[in-house]
C-alpha cells in the first residue's frame, strides 16, 4: 500500500501547486515539496525493509483477463531510484522556486514536475511489465509537457515533439518486446521473468524481444543513433533538464537496462548491440560536447555520452561491468543535475548560455564558480570525486573483454579516447566560463551571485560527489551493494570502492585522459577550425523536422489522392466492392448457380412489356441530357414495373407502384425547374467505358443472382401467413395483413423513414434560394395563365371523386388490395391535383391543414395502437379484432389494425403535402432569373 | 348468348383502341394525332370494361359494375388531358391564344412547322 | 340546398359512385355510402364557391344521353379517318365564340367538345371569349360552329345559367 | 368463343401499346410523347381489364381505376411544366 | 415477456413525435422533452444492461407473433451495451446542443430523437429486413442531421453521403431477398439454423449475399476502400452532430458482428467471408486512417481520420472471430465512441475561440482558456492516440494479445505504428492549435460551464473506462463468448412461445 | 421466363449503375430511381414468378409468396421517401454550390 501511495502521492498531488499559486509562488513552491517530502517519508519504510533484505510489495488486480495488475515491488535498484527521484526532486523544486520568472506560470511547472515524478517512480517501482510500460509512457507525456513549458517559444514546442515523438516510439517498440517477453515466460511480472532468463535466451523469439525492447531503451537513454532529440530538450527550463535530463527520465532507460539484465543479458547478441551502442554514443557524443558553444548543449551531449558509457558497462555483461554501470548511474546523476543547475544559475545571471559570450564568471559568482568546478571536475572523472571511482571501474572493466579477440584493445583505447574527450568538455566548461578573460555582450550585465536559497541544491549535490568521491566505502557503499545486488539478481562480484588501487592500467587510464584531455582543450580553436572543414556534421534537428514534414506531406498526397472528392470514385468503388461480392462466388466452382426447377413458357406480352421496359430503361441512359425526356422513359419504366406486379399477382405492389410513381414524377418535375434542363457530355470516353463496364459487370451479376434465384426451389413461412391471416389477423389480404399485424413493426418504421425524410426535406428547404428560370430552354417565355380555367373546373369536381376513392382503398385493404398507404397517396395525390390546378394558396385556403401536426399524428397513433396492447398485458403492436353488428348496418369488423393503418394512412398524406407543397412554395421566394439556365 | 357479347365488346374495344394508336402513331401533326386518343382509346377502353362488368355479373356474385367507375371517369380526363396537350403544344409553337391572337379560324390546321 | 346537404346532386353522385366502388348495396354500405356522400361535398364545399347550380338536372341527363351517342359516332367517324388515307383530311383551327359565361360551364363545353367528333379543344382565349378548337377534317367551318353552338352550348346554357 | 375474342383483344392492345411506345421514342416535341405516354396509360386499362377476365380474378380493379386517375396526374404535371415550368404555384 | 425492451425503441419515437408537434413552438419545451427522453433512455438502457448481464437473452415478440413469423426484439450483452452506449452519447451530445445550437436550423431535436429511434432499433431487432427499415431510419435521420445548419462543404458532403448510401441499402436488399430465395425466412435466428442446413449446392447465393452484406456493413463501419466518405462528412458536420455520428460506423460494426457470428458463423456452412476478409481490410483501414490522421490539416479532419483508424482497430478485433479479439473490441468500443464523440465537442470549442482561423493547424488567435481546454485537449489526445494509461491503450493492450501468432506481426506493427502516428499528429495539432498563436485573442466569449461539461464528461469517461477496465472486460468477454457460442441465442429465439 | 426476368433486371442495373456514375446529380437521382425500380423486382422475384395467384387468405388454392409483396411494399415507400431526398438534396446542393455537379465543380450550366 505505501509503494502505491508514494505513486500516487506525486501523481494525484500534481493537482494540488496549480491551486496553490492562488496563495503566492512559495505557497505553491511549498506544497510541491511537502508532497514530495510525504512520498519520501513514505518510502522511509519500505526502504528500510528492502536495506534489511526484504523487497516490499503490493499486489492490486485490476484487469484479470489480460493478467494485467497493479503490481510493485522495491527491491535495491527500485530503492536506489527512489532516492534519487525523491531527493533531487525535492532539490529540484527549491532551486525552481528561485530560478522561473515572475511572467512563468508556476503551479503548472510544479502540477507537471509532481506528474512526472509520479510516473518515474511508478517506472522504477513497477514489478509488472505492462505497468512499467504505462508509467514509462507517462514519462514521455509529462515530459513532453515540461519540455515546452515555454511553449511561446518555437525551439520549445519543437523540443517537446520531438523528445515525445522519439521517446513514445521507443515506448511501443518496447510495448512489442514485452508482449514477446511474456509470451515467452508466461507472466507479466518482473520479478518472475528475471528467475527466467535461461529459458527467454534459448527462446527462438529472443532477438526480437532484445531487439525491441532495446529500442525502448536507447530512445529513452537517448543512444546513438536515437540520441538527437536530448539536446534540443534542452528549450526546457534548467530545472526540468537538471532533473529530467540528467538524473531520472533519461535514466530509464539504462534503468531497463539493469532491470532486465538477468534476464535478457549475457548473448552475443547483448554484448554486441547494447555494448556496441553504448559504445558509439560513448565516443560521439562525447566528442560533439566539446563543440558545442551552448552551455547547455555541451551538458546534453556529456549526459549522451555518460548514458553511453553506462549502456557500454552493461553491454559488456560482466558482473563487474553492471556494479560500474549501477555506481555510474548515482555518481552521474549526483554531478550532472549540479552542473545543470548550475549552467541554469549563470543563464539566469547573464542572460545566455553561449560560451563565447560567457566569460570570466570567476570574478562575479566565485561560490558558485567553486560547485560548478568540482562538479565538472567529477564529470571530467578527477580523482577524489565520485566520477572518477565509477570511470575508473570502467577503465577496469574495459580491459578485460574478450570477446572481442585479439582486438579487445581497441576497447580500452576507444575508452580512453572518451575519456579525453570528456575531459576536454569538462574543461572547456571550466575554463570557457569562469575564466578566458571578459565576458562579452551579456545581455544582463553585470552578473551576480544568485539567491541563497538557488544555491543550497547544488552546494548539497556537490558535497555529495566530495563525500562519495572521498569516502565511498561509508556513504555510496550499501545502497550501491543493494541496487548492484538486484540488477545481478545473484550475489555480487569482488569489487572495492576503494580511492587508490595503485598505478594501475586503469589509473594510467585516467592519466592519459586527464593530461590528453586538457591538451586537446589547449588546442581547441585549431580543432573547432579543423572540424567545421572537414566534418559538417548533418543537423539531426534539421532532418527529423525534414522527415516530419515530407511525413506529412506524403500523407496529405496519398490521403488527398484517395479522398479526392469525387463521388464518381467513391460510388465507383463501392459498386466495384459490390461487383466483387457478387462476381466471385459466382464465379468460383462452390456450389451451383442455376438450380434444378425447369423454366416456366413464355409469353408474348410479357415478352412485350419485358422488351417496353428494357427500351425504356436504355432511353432514361441515352436521353438523360434531355432531362425531361428522360423522366418520361422512366415512367414508362415505373409504369411497367407495375405491370410486371400486376402481371405475377401481387395487386398491392402495383397500387403501391402506380401512385408513387406519379407523386415521384410531381416531384422531379418541381425539382428539375430549378435544374439545368440539359445536360452536357462531359465524361471521357475512358470514363464511360470504364462505368459501362462497371454497370454491365454489376448487372450481369445480379441478373445471374435473380436467374439462379428464379431456379430453385425454396421452402418458406409464407404458409403460416396464409394459415393464420383469417384466424389471426382479421383480413383476408394477406399483404396487408403482414403490413400491419405480423409485420407491423415494419410498417411502423417505414412510415417513420417517410416522416424523417418529409422533416429533413422540410429542413432542406428552409431558406434556400434558388435561380428561377423565366423562360424554358429554347427561350419562350412561360405561359402567361398560371391555372388554366378549365383544368381548374374539372379538377375541383374531381377531388370528392378521389377521395372516396381513397376511403375506399383504406376501409377495403384489409381483405382487398389496399390498405392505408395507397389510401394516402390517393389523398395526396387528390390535393396535389388541386395545387396544379388551381395554386398552393387556393388550395390551402379552402384545406388549412397543417403538416407537421398530421404526420406526428400519423406516427402517433399508429405507435399508440401499437402501445395499446400493453394494456392487455400483450406486446407491442398484437393486434384484435371483432366483428360486431348493428342494427340496420349490418355486419361489420372493427380490427385495432384499422386504426394502426389509419395512422400509417394520416402519415402518409402529411408527408407527401409537406414535401410537394414546400417544393412547390420554392418559387414563391427564388428569385427570377434573367439568363436561362 | 351473354358470351357472344362479352365477345363482341372486347373485340370492338380493343379494335376502337388500337385504332386510337394507330392514328396516334400514323398522323402527320400533333393536334390531329389527338384526336385518336382521346376519343376512340377511350370508347375502346370503354367497350372492354363494359365486357368486364358483363363478365364478372354473370359470374353469379351479383351484379358487377365498378368497372364502369373507370369508363366515366377517363370521360372526364381524356378532354382535359387533350386540351393541356394541345396548349402545350400551341405553346412551344409560339401560338397560343393569349399571345399570337393571330390564330384565325380556318387556319391550316397543322402548325407542325 | 341547405347547409347539411349543399350539393344534392353531387351527393346522389357520390352515393352511386360508392355503390359502384364497393360493388354492393348491402344495407351496411348503403348507410356508409349515404354518410360519405352526405359528408364529402361538405369536407369539399369550399373548392366550390363560384359553381353553378344545376337549374335542370333533366336537362343535365338528355345531354348525357346525346353526348354518350355523339361519343359513338364521334369515335367511328375518327376512326374511319384515321385508317383511311391521311393527305385528304382537311385539318383546321376555328375560333368558337362563347356565349357562355361561366367558367364550369365553359370548363364542360371544351371537355364536350373533345369527346365529340373530329375536334379538340385546344386553348381558350384569357378573356373567355373564345374557344380554340382543333377539327380533324373540316368542310364547312360555319356549319361546324353553328353545330357546335346548338347542340352543346346551347343545353349547358339552359342547365347552368338559365 | 371468349377465348378467342380474348387473343383478339390482346393482340390489339398489345400492339395499341407497341405503336404508343414508338411515338413515345419518336416524338417529335415533348407534347407528342406526352400524348403517347397519356394513351400507354388508358390502353393499360384495357390490357389490366382483360388479363382480369383471362384469369377470372376481380382483384385488378382497383389497379385499373388507379391507372386511370394517375395517369390523368401525371399528364397534367408533365403539360403544366411545359407550360409553366412551375407546376406547383 | 418484457415490455421494457421496446421502451428504447418507443421513448425516442415518441419523444420525436410530439417535438413534431412542437415545431415553431417553444424551443425550451422541445429541449426539456428532447432531453427528459434522452435521460430516461439512458436509466433504462442500464436496467436493460443489467438483465442482459444476468446472461438470459430476452425476447420480445412484437404483435405477440412467434418467431420466425413476427419481428422480435432480442436483448443480449451486445443489444444492450450498445443501447446503454448510444443513451450516453446522446444525452451528453443532446447536453452541449442545448445551448444553442439546436436553434441553427429546424427540428433538431425531432431528428435526433429518431435518429435515436434507428440506433436503438438496429440494435434491438432480431431480423434482417426489420435491421434494414431500421438502418433506414438511422440513415435518412442522420442525413437531416449531417446537413444540419446546411454550408457548402456540408452540403457536398452529405450528398456524397446520402448516394452511397442509398446505393449501399439497394445492395442490402438483394442481399436479404437473396437469403430470402435461399432460405424462405428472415428472422436471423432462423436463417442461421436453415443457413446451417442447407446444402452445397447454394454455396454460391449464400456467399454472394454474405458479402454483399459485408460491403453494405462495410459502408456503414467506413471500413476500406469505402470509408471515403467519411472524413468529410464527419469534418464539416455540426459539433453535436459529428459528436453523436461517433456512434454511427459503429452500427456497422455491429451488424458485422452480429451477422457473422450469428448468421454467418466462422465454423459455420459459409465460413470464409468474414473470417478471410476482415482482417487483413482492418488492417488496411488502420494505416490508410493512420496516413490521413497524419495528413490533416484541421483538427476536425484529424478526428475523423481518428474514426476511421478506429473502426480498423475494431474490426482487427473482431475480425480474429475469438473471444480475446472480439473482447477487444468491444472493451474499445465504447472508448473510441465515447472519445470521439468529446473530441468533437472540444474541437468546436476550441474552433470558437480561434475566429476565422477555425480549427485549422495554422498560427491563430490564443485561445482564451487555454489551460482548461489544453487539459481537455491533452485527455483526449492520450486517449485517441492509445497512449498509456488510458482505456484507448488498454483496449490496443487487449487487441494486440488477442491475436494469433500468424497475424501478429501485421496486426502488431500497423496498429502499434498507428499509435505513433496518432502521437505524433496529435502532439502537432496540439502545439499548433494551442502554443502557436498569432495576434489577438479573437472573442472575449468564455466557453460556459454548460458547454464544457458535456465534453469533459465524455473525454473522463476514458479515465473511467481506465479506472474500471477490470469489470468492463469481464462485461466484453462475457458478451464475446455469447456471440460465439450462438446456440443460446437460437434457443431464446426460437423456442419462446406466444402469450396466449 | 426467368431468364427474361433475369435479364430485364439486368438492364434495369445495368442503366442505372451507369447513371449513378454521371457527373450531374440529376441524371445520379435517374440511375437511383432505376436501380431502386431493378432492387424492388429483384425482391419480389424472391417469390418466384407465379401468375394469377394474389395472396389472398380463404382460397383453397396456393397463392404467390405474400412476404416478398410486403417487403417490396416497404421497400417501395422507404424508397421513395430516400429518393424525393436526395431529389431535393440536389436543389439544396445547387444553391449552395451554385451548380448541379455532384462534386460542386464545374460551371454553372
Ligand atoms: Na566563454
Ligand atoms: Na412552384
Amino acid at each position: 500500500m505505501d509503494l502505491l501511495l508514494i505513486i500516487l502521492l506525486p501523481t494525484l498531488g500534481a493537482l494540488l501547486p496549480p491551486l496553490a499559486i492562488r496563495f503566492g509562488r512559495s505557497a505553491s513552491a511549498w506544497t510541491a515539496a511537502a508532497i514530495t517530502a510525504a512520498a519520501l517519508l513514505l518510502a522511509v519504510e519500505p526502504l528500510l525493509a528492502v536495506f534489511n533484505a526484504t523487497p516490499v510489495e503490493y499486489h492490486l488486480s485490476w484487469l484479470p483477463q489480460v493478467g494485467f495488475d497493479l503490481q510493485l515491488r522495491m527491491d535495491g535498484l527500485a530503492a536506489l531510484f527512489v532516492i534519487l527521484i525523491l531527493g533531487i526532486g525535492l532539490l529540484v523544486i527549491l532551486y525552481a522556486r528561485y530560478y522561473l520568472a515572475e511572467s512563468d506560470p508556476m503551479g503548472r511547472f510544479y502540477g507537471m514536475l509532481l506528474l512526472f515524478m509520479g510516473a518515474m517512480l511508478g517506472v522504477a517501482l513497477s514489478d509488472h511489465l505492462l505497468l512499467l510500460l504505462v508509467f514509462w509512457e507517462l514519462t514521455s507525456l509529462s515530459s513532453f509537457l515540461l519540455i515546452s513549458y515555454w511553449n511561446h517559444r518555437t525551439d520549445a514546442r519543437r523540443g517537446a515533439r520531438m523528445a515525445l515523438t522519439i521517446t513514445g516510439a521507443g515506448g511501443l517498440a518496447m510495448l512489442a518486446g514485452f508482449l514477446l517477453l511474456s509470451h515467452i515466460v508466461g507472466s507479466y511480472q518482473i520479478s518472475v521473468i528475471l528467475d527466467a532468463g535461461d529459458l527467454i535466451r534459448a527462446h527462438p523469439l529472443y532477438a526480437p524481444t532484445l531487439l525491441l525492447i532495446l529500442i525502448g531503451a536507447f530512445t529513452k537513454s537517448a543512444q546513438f543513433p536515437f540520441h538527437f532529440w536530448l539536446p534540443h530538450a534542452m528549450a526546457a527550463p534548467t530545472p526540468v533538464s537538471a532533473y529530467l535530463h540528467s538524473a531520472t527520465m533519461v535514466k530509464a532507460g539504462v534503468f531497463l537496462l539493469a532491470r532486465l539484465y538477468p534476464a535478457l543479458s549475457g548473448t552475443e547478441l547483448w554484448f554486441i548491440v547494447v555494448g556496441g551502442t553504448g559504445l558509439a554514443t560513448l565516443l560521439f557524443a562525447a566528442y560533439t560536447a566539446l563543440f558545442k558553444h551552448d552551455l547547455k548543449g555541451l551538458l546534453a551531449y556529456s549526459t549522451i555520452s555518460h548514458l553511453g558509457l553506462i549502456t557500454l558497462l552493461f553491454g559488456i555483461g560482466t558482473p563487474l561491468g553492471a556494479v560500474a554501470g549501477v555506481f555510474h548511474i548515482i555518481n552521474h546523476a549526483t554531478f550532472k543535475a549540479s552542473l545543470f543547475m548550475a549552467a541554469g544559475i549563470i543563464d539566469h545571471e547573464t542572460g545566455t548560455r553561449d560560451m563565447r559570450l560567457i566569460n570570466g564568471m570567476w570574478k562575479y559568482m566565485p561560490h558558485t564558480a567553486t560547485l560548478a568546478m568540482v562538479a565538472a571536475g567529477a564529470m571530467a572523472g578527477v580523482p577524489l570525486l565520485n566520477g572518477f571511482l565509477s570511470k575508473e571501474m570502467f577503465f577496469a572493466e574495459t580491459l578485460y573483454i574478450v570477446e572481442l579477440g585479439s582486438l579487445s584493445w581497441l576497447l580500452a583505447a576507444a575508452a580512453t579516447l572518451a575519456g579525453i574527450f570528456a575531459v576536454a568538455y569538462s574543461a572547456r566548461f571550466i575554463h570557457d566560463v569562469f575564466f578566458n578573460g571578459e565576458p562579452v555582450n551579456l545581455p544582463k550585465y553585470p552578473p551576480h551571485e544568485p539567491p541563497r536559497y538557488m544555491k543550497i541544491p547544488v552546494e548539497i549535490l556537490v558535497a555529495l560527489c566530495l563525500l562519495v568521491g572521498v569516502f565511498p566505502a561509508f556513504t555510496v557503499a550499501p545502497l550501491l551493494a543493494l541496487a548492484a545486488g538486484s540488477v545481478l539478481n545473484g550475489p555480487l562480484p569482488e569489487y572495492s570502492l576503494a580511492i587508490w588501487h595503485g598505478f594501475s592500467l586503469p589509473f594510467m587510464m585516467s592519466l592519459v585522459a586527464l593530461v590528453g584531455g586538457i591538451a586537446l582543450y589547449s588546442q581547441r580553436h585549431r580543432l573547432f577550425r579543423l572540424r567545421d572543414r572537414l566534418f559538417p556534421v548533418p543537423d539531426a534537428r534539421t532532418l527529423f523536422w525534414q522527415a516530419i514534414e515530407w511525413l506529412i506531406d506524403q500523407a496529405q498526397v496519398v490521403t488527398r489522392a484517395l479522398e479526392n472528392g469525387s463521388l464518381q470514385r467513391y460510388s465507383a468503388l463501392l459498386l466495384l466492392a459490390a461487383f466483387a461480392a457478387i462476381a466471385v462466388p459466382l464465379l468460383d466452382n462452390r456450389g451451383t448457380l442455376s438450380g434444378p426447377l425447369p423454366m416456366t413458357p413464355l409469353d408474348p406480352l410479357t415478352v412485350l412489356g419485358a422488351l417496353v421496359m428494357i427500351i425504356a430503361a436504355i432511353t432514361v441512359v441515352l436521353w438523360q441530357r434531355q432531362r425531361l425526356t428522360a423522366v418520361i422513359a422512366l415512367s414508362v419504366v415505373g409504369l411497367v414495373v407495375s405491370l410486371t406486379f400486376v402481371r405475377y399477382s401481387a395487386p398491392d405492389l402495383a397500387l403501391t407502384q402506380l401512385s408513387v410513381e406519379v407523386v415521384t414524377i410531381v416531384l422531379l418535375l418541381l425539382a428539375l425547374f430549378f435544374l439545368p434542363q440539359q445536360g452536357m457530355a462531359e465524361s471521357s470516353h475512358a470514363r464511360r467505358s470504364r462505368d459501362l463496364l462497371l454497370a454491365l459487370g454489376i448487372g450481369g451479376g445480379v441478373g445471374l443472382l435473380t436467374w439462379g434465384m428464379l431456379t430453385r426451389p425454396y421452402e418458406t413461412i409464407a404458409g403460416y401467413y396464409m394459415e393464420n391471416s383469417l384466424p389471426g389477423g382479421g383480413g383476408a389480404n394477406v399483404v396487408n395483413v403482414i403490413l400491419v399485424d405480423f409485420r407491423g413493426f415494419d410498417t411502423l418504421g417505414e412510415i417513420t423513414v417517410l416522416a424523417i425524410a418529409a422533416i429533413a426535406i422540410y429542413t432542406l428547404l428552409d431558406r434556400l434560394q434558388l435561380p428561377m428560370p423565366t423562360t424554358d430552354p429554347q427561350g419562350r417565355v412561360w405561359s402567361q395563365e398560371r391555372h388554366p380555367v378549365i383544368l381548374a373546373h374539372i379538377t375541383r369536381f374531381l377531388l370528392p371523386l378521389a377521395l372516396l376513392v381513397s376511403i375506399f382503398l383504406f376501409l377495403r385493404g384489409h381483405n382487398t388490395p389496399g390498405g392505408g398507404f395507397i389510401a394516402g397517396l390517393v389523398t395526396a395525390i387528390a390535393l396535389i391535383l388541386q395545387y396544379m390546378a388551381s395554386g398552393i394558396d387556393w388550395t390551402q385556403q379552402r384545406w388549412p391543414v397543417q403538416h407537421h401536426p398530421v404526420i406526428a399524428s400519423g406516427v402517433f397513433i399508429a405507435s399508440a395502437t401499437g402501445i395499446g396492447s400493453w394494456f392487455f398485458d400483450r406486446p407491442f403492436l398484437t393486434s384484435a379484432f371483432g366483428h360486431f353488428h348493428l342494427p340496420l348496418a349490418g355486419d361489420f369488423e372493427l380490427a385495432t389494425a384499422m386504426l394502426f393503418d389509419l395512422g400509417v394512412y394520416l402519415t402518409v398524406v402529411g408527408v407527401v403535402m409537406l414535401i410537394l407543397a414546400n417544393l412547390g412554395k420554392l418559387t414563391k421566394r427564388s428569385t427570377p432569373d434573367g439568363e436561362p439556365n | 348468348m351473354l358470351e357472344i357479347l362479352i365477345s363482341l365488346f372486347l373485340v370492338i374495344g380493343a379494335v376502337f383502341a388500337l385504332i386510337g394508336s394507330i392514328g396516334l402513331a400514323r398522323l402527320p401533326d400533333l393536334f390531329m394525332r389527338l384526336h385518336g386518343p382521346t376519343k376512340a382509346t377511350t370508347l375502346g377502353v370503354g367497350g372492354i370494361l363494359i365486357a368486364s362488368v358483363l363478365h364478372f355479373s354473370h359470374r353469379g356474385e351479383g351484379l358487377s359494375l365498378h368497372e364502369l367507375l373507370i369508363t366515366v371517369f377517363l370521360f372526364i380526363t381524356a378532354p382535359i388531358s387533350a386540351y393541356l396537350i394541345a396548349r402545350a403544344m400551341l405553346h412551344l409553337k409560339g401560338k397560343s391564344l393569349k399571345e399570337n391572337p393571330g390564330i384565325k379560324t380556318g387556319d391550316k390546321g397543322n402548325l407542325q412547322n | 340546398m341547405n347547409r347539411w346537404l349543399p350539393h344534392p346532386l353531387l351527393s346522389l353522385f357520390l352515393w352511386l359512385v360508392w355503390l359502384l366502388l364497393v360493388n354492393s348495396v348491402a344495407p351496411g354500405q348503403l348507410l356508409l355510402g349515404a354518410v360519405l356522400a352526405a359528408g364529402l361535398p361538405l369536407l369539399t364545399g369550399r373548392f366550390w364557391p363560384d359553381h353553378p347550380p344545376l337549374h335542370n338536372p333533366w336537362k343535365m341527363l338528355r345531354y348525357i344521353a346525346v353526348l354518350l351517342w355523339d361519343i359513338v359516332l364521334a369515335n367511328l367517324a375518327v376512326a374511319r379517318r384515321i385508317l383511311g388515307p391521311t393527305h385528304q383530311l382537311r385539318p383546321a383551327f376555328i375560333q368558337l365564340p362563347l356565349d357562355l359565361h361561366n367558367d364550369f360551364a365553359i370548363s364542360v363545353l371544351a371537355s364536350t367538345i373533345s369527346l365529340t367528333p373530329g375536334t379538340v379543344s385546344s386553348d381558350l382565349s384569357p378573356d373567355r371569349q373564345f374557344l380554340l378548337i382543333h377539327a380533324l377534317d373540316v368542310e364547312d367551318e360555319a356549319s361546324l360552329v353553328a353545330q357546335i353552338k346548338q347542340r352543346y352550348e346551347q343545353p349547358l346554357k339552359e342547365i347552368f345559367e338559365c | 368463343m371468349l377465348s378467342i375474342a380474348l387473343a383478339i383483344a390482346f393482340a390489339c392492345i398489345a400492339a395499341a401499346l407497341l405503336l404508343n411506345f414508338w411515338r413515345l421514342l419518336r416524338g417529335p416535341e415533348l407534347p407528342d410523347r406526352i400524348l403517347a405516354l397519356d394513351t400507354m396509360y388508358i390502353n393499360t386499362i384495357a390490357l389490366l381489364v382483360l388479363f382480369g377476365i383471362y384469369l377470372d380474378l376481380s382483384t385488378f380493379f382497383e389497379a385499373a381505376l388507379l391507372i386511370a386517375m394517375m395517369g390523368f396526374v401525371g399528364t397534367v404535371a408533365l403539360c403544366k411544366y411545359l407550360l409553366r415550368g412551375d407546376i406547383i404555384e | 415477456m418484457n415490455h421494457w425492451l421496446i421502451v428504447p425503441i418507443l421513448l425516442p419515437l415518441l419523444a420525436g413525435v410530439f417535438n413534431l408537434l412542437l415545431v415553431n413552438r417553444r424551443p425550451h419545451l422541445q429541449r426539456t422533452l428532447s432531453l427528459g427522453a434522452t435521460a430516461a433512455l439512458a436509466v433504462v438502457a442500464m436496467y436493460l444492461v443489467a438483465i442482459a448481464d444476468a446472461g438470459h437473452i430476452e425476447v420480445y415478440q412484437l404483435g405477440n407473433w412467434p418467431a420466425p413469423f413476427g419481428i422480435v426484439l432480442v436483448l443480449d450483452r451486445l443489444s444492450a451495451m450498445l443501447i446503454l452506449l448510444t443513451a450516453i452519447v446522446a444525452l451528453l451530445t443532446l447536453l452541449y446542443a442545448i445551448n444553442g445550437d439546436d436553434q441553427r436550423g429546424r427540428d433538431f431535436h425531432v431528428l435526433f430523437q429518431l435518429q435515436l429511434l434507428g440506433l436503438n432499433g438496429a440494435f434491438l431487432t432480431g431480423d434482417l429486413f426489420n435491421l434494414f427499415v431500421f438502418f433506414e431510419i438511422l440513415l435518412i435521420a442522420s442525413y437531416g442531421l449531417a446537413l444540419y445548419g446546411f454550408g457548402a462543404v456540408r452540403t457536398r458532403a452529405s450528398l456524397h453521403y446520402v448516394v452511397l448510401n442509398l446505393i449501399g441499402s439497394g445492395l442490402f436488399l438483394i442481399a436479404v431477398g437473396t437469403l430470402y430465395a435461399i432460405t424462405g425466412t428472415l428472422n436471423m435466428a432462423d436463417l442461421a439454423l436453415k443457413i446451417a442446413a442447407t446444402d452445397a449446392e447454394e454455396m454460391a447465393l449464400l456467399r454472394t449475399s454474405a458479402l454483399l452484406l459485408l460491403v453494405v456493413f462495410g459502408l456503414k463501419a467506413a471500413i476500406l476502400p469505402l470509408h471515403l466518405w467519411l472524413p468529410a462528412l464527419y469534418s464539416n458536420a455540426a459539433a453535436p452532430v459529428a459528436a453523436l455520428f461517433a456512434i454511427m460506423t459503429k452500427v456497422g460494426v455491429y451488424a458485422i458482428l452480429r451477422t457473422y457470428t450469428l448468421i454467418f458463423p466462422a465454423e459455420g456452412s459459409v465460413p470464409d467471408v468474414a473470417s478471410d476478409l476482415l482482417l487483413p481490410l482492418a488492417l488496411l483501414t488502420v494505416a490508410i486512417g493512420a496516413i490521413g490522421v497524419l495528413g490533416s490539416q484541421r483538427l476536425r479532419e484529424m478526428i475523423a481520420y481518428l474514426v476511421v483508424v478506429s473502426v480498423g482497430t475494431l474490426l482487427a478485433g473482431i475480425g480474429q472471430f475469438n473471444v480475446g479479439g472480439i473482447t477487444a473490441a468491444l472493451y474499445y468500443l465504447p472508448h473510441t465512441t465515447l472519445v470521439t464523440a468529446g473530441l468533437f465537442l472540444l474541437a468546436d470549442l476550441i474552433a470558437r475561440q480561434r475566429g476565422s482561423t477555425d480549427d485549422h493547424f495554422t498560427p491563430g488567435p490564443p485561445l482564451l482558456q487555454p489551460t482548461t481546454l489544453g487539459v481537455l485537449f491533452f485527455l483526449a489526445a492520450v486517449a485517441a492516440a492509445g497512449m498509456p494509461p488510458l482505456s484507448g491503450f488498454l483496449g490496443k493492450l487487449l487487441l494486440l494479445k488477442s491475436v494469433q501468432p500468424q497475424h501478429a506481426i501485421w496486426l502488431w506493427s500497423i496498429v502499434l505504428s498507428g499509435s505513433l502516428v496518432a502521437l505524433i499528429a496529435l502532439s502537432r495539432a496540439g502545439s499548433r492549435l494551442f502554443w502557436k498563436t498569432e495576434g489577438e485573442q479573437a472573442t472575449t466569449m468564455q466557453a460556459d460551464f454548460f458547454r464544457l461539461a458535456p465534453a469533459a464528461t465524455l473525454l473522463a469517461m476514458s479515465v473511467a473506462m481506465m479506472v474500471l477496465a477490470g469489470p468492463l472486460t469481464r462485461f466484453a468477454e462475457a458478451t464475446a463468448t455469447q456471440l460465439l457460442m450462438p446456440q443460446q441465442y437460437l434457443d431464446a429465439v426460437l423456442s419462446s412461445e406466444e402469450t396466449s | 421466363m426467368e431468364t427474361l426476368a433475369a435479364l430485364t433486371i439486368a438492364v434495369l442495373v445495368t442503366c442505372g449503375v451507369y447513371l449513378v456514375l454521371r457527373a450531374r446529380t440529376f441524371p445520379v437521382v435517374l440511375g437511383l430511381s432505376l436501380l431502386s425500380y431493378a432492387v424492388n423486382l429483384f425482391l419480389f422475384f424472391t417469390g418466384r414468378l407465379v401468375t394469377g395467384a394474389p395472396p389472398l387468405a380463404g382460397g383453397s388454392v396456393p397463392t404467390a409468396d405474400p412476404i416478398p409483396q410486403a417487403l417490396v411494399l416497404t421497400a417501395i415507400v422507404i424508397g421513395f421517401g430516400m429518393t424525393a431526398f436526395v431529389m431535393i438534396l440536389a436543389l439544396r446542393a445547387r444553391g449552395e454550390l451554385g451548380n448541379d455537379h455532384v462534386d460542386g465543380k464545374g460551371g454553372n450550366i
